[in-house]
């Protein structure tokens, strides 16, 4: 019975302690939460909440700022590239500054309301806060180029899902290195880990 | 079903324990039959002498089908991943050596824990009756089931040589 | 035609300068550690100038010698890693594959040049340093070996750039950091596969000498020299 | 000498059924030590390996040390015990328990410290051969990996052949106890009944384990002593080093057991088995250990010296006259100066005598495996990037906190099952003495 109350005395004694230096550490410790606030930067997680989140591969659903009919924007004959222009020429496809929405929303459409949010945010001088959809986890390592998949003639969809039939962006296909691992075997493209991972 | 129950005695020493077998096989039971519970090995009496057993020869199956097991594992793995690595060729017997004796004693031994559990009846329930006066040093004599009427007959011999279980 | 990259370090024109070693590490973002961990030697340089002092004082001289990872054919890092963290490229480097890595420090042991430098904490930077980051290498965190990869951000995009433009890479175009802020040109870079490369002539030339050759790595680094000095006594 | 079956089963199950109050504080005082250990490798944890004393380039320092420390000391058991079960050795039958005790604590301790030692520590699973989407599997030409199989193949069997002869004692600690306990013994016991058949196969199933079991704790330390021998580190690239570490291993092992036996006999009254003789014996193998030991050491530096090649004569001169000569002298003084004449003088074999002796060689043993591992690594090839190393309190905690483990362990386990296995003496008594 002794052995049993000294277990349990032994595992909150740990947990506690465990706690407490985890809080001292974080206090000393940097994070790059919130950008600005501390005086230096790291890669390190700002929280071990954050650290298993990550080691799990869980994401959070992006909420963006405006609902973006990917959709209508096809449907009226917008190419990928028109707006992701960076696709064919780098590593970064690029999400359009409001100055490229408001070329044509200035007198199309402006009376939808999240038009006028598109208005608001170029009005006042600012980007809208797009809210990243795909993308790779810094402890991933993986230096992502569009350029040469685009040269390739690899298609969109095959990565991104069919936007056609989205209004915001959703991560419809899950990117794990066994799916890019797939396709290059599949188009017998580099598998050397230095092809993505430096 | 009543017809089939056991029957056994309670012996205090080691020549009470034979009397008790010489009856049983007097009585014309096989020694296969006979049921012998202590709480040390018996070695030197004659009832506990059985049969060799077959578990070496099954250790060493488990043992190469481990070993192959460890083989396969590196090489096929080697050559799924096919990595050049120091300019060294892609299936490296020597080292693969290394897994593979590794995964052959690994093989040895869960066979003959396994081997040992299923031959000797444990963990996998059995109806052996039992007595906790086995721990303090008596013996158990006796069998499994037996017809009513020969019961009677084996309890007749038993009375002289101990108390009786059923 | 595949690559093999190599290089060339002249060590007669080395004056020990010390700027390879700062472009590598704005290059690469190789962090700097701070007094404390520098006390217990736990700099991180992908490159550094060993310098050695020989002779007494009327004629004292000092030898530099620029090292870096050796790019070893028969590297002793590689088969002792046991999750492929660091392994051989195809075009011959020795990679290293920080998200592979779960920190053995294996690979650091077995390198007789000690070239491989470990991160022992998450690295840190004071803002704003940390928007001069290159983007084009990740930043490293705890627990990851690292070392000189011959920039292979640079290698990368040379290729990508010469297979968009459908032609061969030309002499010189992919240039580490090092190579490229080396003010007398002590160190040269280019493929050892192309026999007229000036890597290649300069791994021909009878100034040439590997470092620690008699371990049989088979270093990708020529050091070039008149004299016949192979290190200090020890 | 036991006289009669009844008087070893009381004197056996005793410290199981009334545990000694005694042993109550002790258990709480080793508890908080292996706490603080705990605490300390969490701390690490969070914090990262850094706040190890390791750098460049002694980029392994004390804990590689415990870990070859410790799967040497797990050699104690069941090697030793194996040996004697083969050979049929009568006073094996007090000691065998206590020997494979050893070596099941000693390498779950042992196995702790690579993953201790991990910059990543959480992502450790990436040495098991499974498939994954990444396509990648472990490198089978790492010594590390060698040592993952090696180790996992030792656990598990030395696990079995400290459970197999297990079973009969809970059978009888099962008749013996009510309640909770009952049922855990129960359990425990696999639904032993003790049926000729059962005895007959529970001893075939130890003859094989005790005929297996050896081969698989030669080759464990052969592999860890590879885990250096692959390497062309000065010092460390030896063909010597495989059969060198397993002499060491099995040397530092039955110190191990010499000092656990001697706690046991005096905390749980075992005065009556474990006997002068069992030390007299292990201390005759001690003395043949230590002497082997000496050996290898002797033709280890000899080949060194005679080669004088400079990077090795670099590292053997750091650890003669340099500043590791302290510890070396002290290594060579524990395991072969003072344990010589301790051991090889039959007056001074006593139970104290040997107990002294392996007190001083588990001191000398940890040593020589830290002699092994840091000067080495500080003296590589490029004099530029030579180095020294210093512990932290967080290293000198975990190994603190590591001993006591092994202790409480032990004494827990010695107050859950008797440690001296009932059924075996009893059937030595029935032996004809020799």
């Amino acid at each position: 019975m002794l052995q049993h109350r000294l277990g349990a005395l032994a595992f909150s004694l740990v947990s506690v302690a465990t706690f407490l230096l985890c809080s001292c550490a974080r206090s000393r410790s940097a994070n790059d939460s919130s950008p600005g606030s501390e005086p230096f930067f790291t890669p390190a997680h700002p929280t071990v909440a954050n650290a298993v989140k990550e080691f799990l591969g869980w994401r959070a659903t992006p909420i963006q700022p405006i609902a973006f009919p990917h959709n209508k924007h096809i449907a009226n004959g917008i190419a990928c590239m028109v707006c992701h222009t960076g696709v064919s020429k780098g590593p970064v496809a690029g999400i359009p500054s409001d100055k490229l929405c408001m070329r044509c929303h200035e007198f199309l459409a402006s009376d939808r309301a999240e038009v006028k949010k598109v208005a608001g945010y170029f009005n006042s001088g600012l980007d809208v806060p797009w809210q990243r959809v795909y993308g790779f986890s810094p402890s991933a390592h993986v230096k992502f180029n569009h350029a040469p998949h685009i040269r390739a003639g690899v298609d969109c969809s095959r990565c991104h899902g069919d936007v056609t039939n989205m209004t915001v962006a959703v991560r419809a296909v899950q990117i794990n290195m066994g799916f890019c691992l797939g396709c290059h075997r599949a188009q017998q493209a580099s598998t050397d880990c230095v092809t993505c991972h430096f | 079903m009543s017809s089939a129950r056991g029957i056994f005695v309670l012996c205090s020493e080691p020549d009470r324990t034979e009397r008790a077998v010489n009856a049983l096989l007097s009585a014309g039971l096989p020694m296969s039959d006979i049921i012998v519970i202590s709480s040390e090995p018996l070695e030197r009496y004659r009832f506990a002498e059985l049969k060799k057993v077959r578990m070496p020869w099954l250790v060493v199956c488990g043992a190469v089908l481990g070993g192959m097991g460890g083989f396969l594992l590196t090489s096929l793995t080697q050559k799924g991943l096919a990595i050049r690595t120091g300019g060294m060729p892609v299936l490296t017997l020597w080292t693969d050596g290394i897994v593979t004796y590794e995964l052959t004693m690994l093989g040895a031994i869960l066979t003959t824990i396994v081997v040992f559990l299923v031959t000797a009846r444990l963990v996998f329930r059995n109806h052996l009756p039992y007595d906790p006066q086995v721990s303090q040093g008596k013996v158990m004599v006796g069998i499994a089931s037996a017809p009513d009427a020969l019961r009677d007959k084996i309890a007749e011999m038993f009375k002289a040589i101990g108390e009786i279980r059923e | 035609m595949s690559h093999c990259w190599g290089m060339a370090v002249d060590l007669d024109r080395c004056t020990g300068c010390g700027a390879c070693v700062i472009a590598c590490q704005a290059e690469n973002n190789v962090p700097t550690v701070g007094e404390e961990a520098a006390q217990k030697s736990r700099t991180m340089h992908w490159i550094r100038i060993e310098r050695y002092y020989e002779g007494e004082f009327p004629n004292p001289r000092v030898r530099f010698r620029p090292v870096l990872c050796q790019q070893c054919d028969n590297a002793p890092c590689e088969p002792v890693c046991p999750t492929y963290a660091s392994y051989h490229t195809s075009e011959g480097l020795n990679g290293q594959v920080y998200n592979r890595c779960i920190g053995t420090r294996y690979c650091a042991n077995a390198c007789p040049y000690t070239v491989r430098t470990f991160n022992f904490f998450n690295p840190v930077w004071d803002k704003p340093l940390h928007l001069q980051l290159n983007p084009e290498v990740s930043v490293r965190q705890i627990g990851v070996m690292e070392k000189c990869t011959f920039c292979i951000q640079r290698i990368k995009a040379s290729e990508i750039q010469a297979k968009a433009e459908n032609r061969a890479l030309r002499e010189g175009e992919p240039v580490p950091a090092c190579v490229q802020s080396c003010p007398p040109k002590a160190l040269v870079f280019g493929d050892l596969n192309d026999p007229d490369s000036e890597v290649s002539r300069l791994a021909r030339s009878p100034r040439g000498a590997k470092l620690l050759s008699e371990l049989g790595t088979q270093p990708k680094i020529t050091y070039l020299q008149r004299d016949s000095w192979d290190g200090p006594n020890s | 000498m036991a006289q009669t079956a009844e008087q070893i089963q009381r004197d056996l199950l005793r410290p199981v059924l009334d545990p000694s109050r005694r042993a109550k504080p002790v258990i709480a005082g080793l508890a908080l030590l292996v706490l603080a250990g705990f605490s300390a490798w969490m701390y690490q944890m969070y914090t990262g390996i850094g706040v190890a004393g390791i750098r460049r380039p002694v980029f392994w320092g004390f804990y590689i040390t415990n870990f070859v420390f410790w799967i040497g000391i797990s050699h104690a058991g069941t090697l030793i015990s194996a040996i004697l079960r083969l050979s049929n050795a009568t006073w094996r039958r007090p000691i065998t328990r206590c020997a494979e005790v050893i070596t099941v604590f000693a390498l779950l301790i042992g196995a702790m410290f690579p993953l201790i030692h991990l910059g990543r520590p959480w992502l450790a699973f990436w040495l098991a051969p499974y498939p994954n989407q990444r396509g990648l599997w472990p490198n089978y030409r790492s010594p590390l990996l060698w040592d993952f199989f090696a180790i996992n193949t030792y656990l598990i069997g030395s696990l079995i052949f400290l459970l197999l002869p297990l079973i009969p004692d809970c059978a009888l600690l099962r008749d013996n106890v009510t309640g909770w306990r009952n049922k855990l013994y129960s359990l425990l016991s696999l639904g032993w009944r003790g049926t000729q058949k059962q005895w007959h196969r529970l001893e075939a199933a130890m003859h094989i384990m005790a005929i297996l079991i050896i081969p698989v704790a030669v080759s464990v330390h052969t592999i860890v002593s590879w885990d250096f021998a692959m390497t062309p580190v000065p010092m460390w690239h030896s063909t010597i080093f495989a059969p060198y570490f397993v002499a060491g291993a099995i040397f530092s092992g039955i110190a191990a057991l010499i000092i656990a036996m001697v706690f046991l006999r005096s905390s749980l009254h075992l005065e009556e088995y474990l006997r002068p003789e069992c030390f007299d014996n292990l201390g005759k193998l001690l003395l043949v250990m230590s002497l082997l030991w000496f050996y290898f050491l002797f033709a280890e530096r000899l080949t060194t010296w005679y080669g004088n090649a400079r990077p090795e004569i670099a590292v053997f001169w750091l650890t003669q006259r340099g500043p590791y000569r302290h510890l070396f002298w002290v290594m060579v003084g524990c395991n072969f100066v003072l344990p010589f004449p301790l051991l090889a003088i039959k007056k001074l074999r006593t139970i104290a005598g040997t107990f002294l002796a392996s007190v001083a060689v588990v001191i000398g043993m940890w040593i020589e495996r830290y002699l092994i591992i840091v000067p080495s690594l500080s003296h590589k090839f490029l004099p530029y990037a030579w180095g020294t190393y210093r512990p932290t309190w967080v290293e000198i905690t975990i190994t603190a906190a590591t001993f006591c483990g092994m202790a409480l362990l032990y004494l827990l386990f010695s107050e859950v099952v008797p440690v001296v296995s009932i059924w075996e003496l009893k059937a030595g008594l029935r032996e004809p003495v020799r």
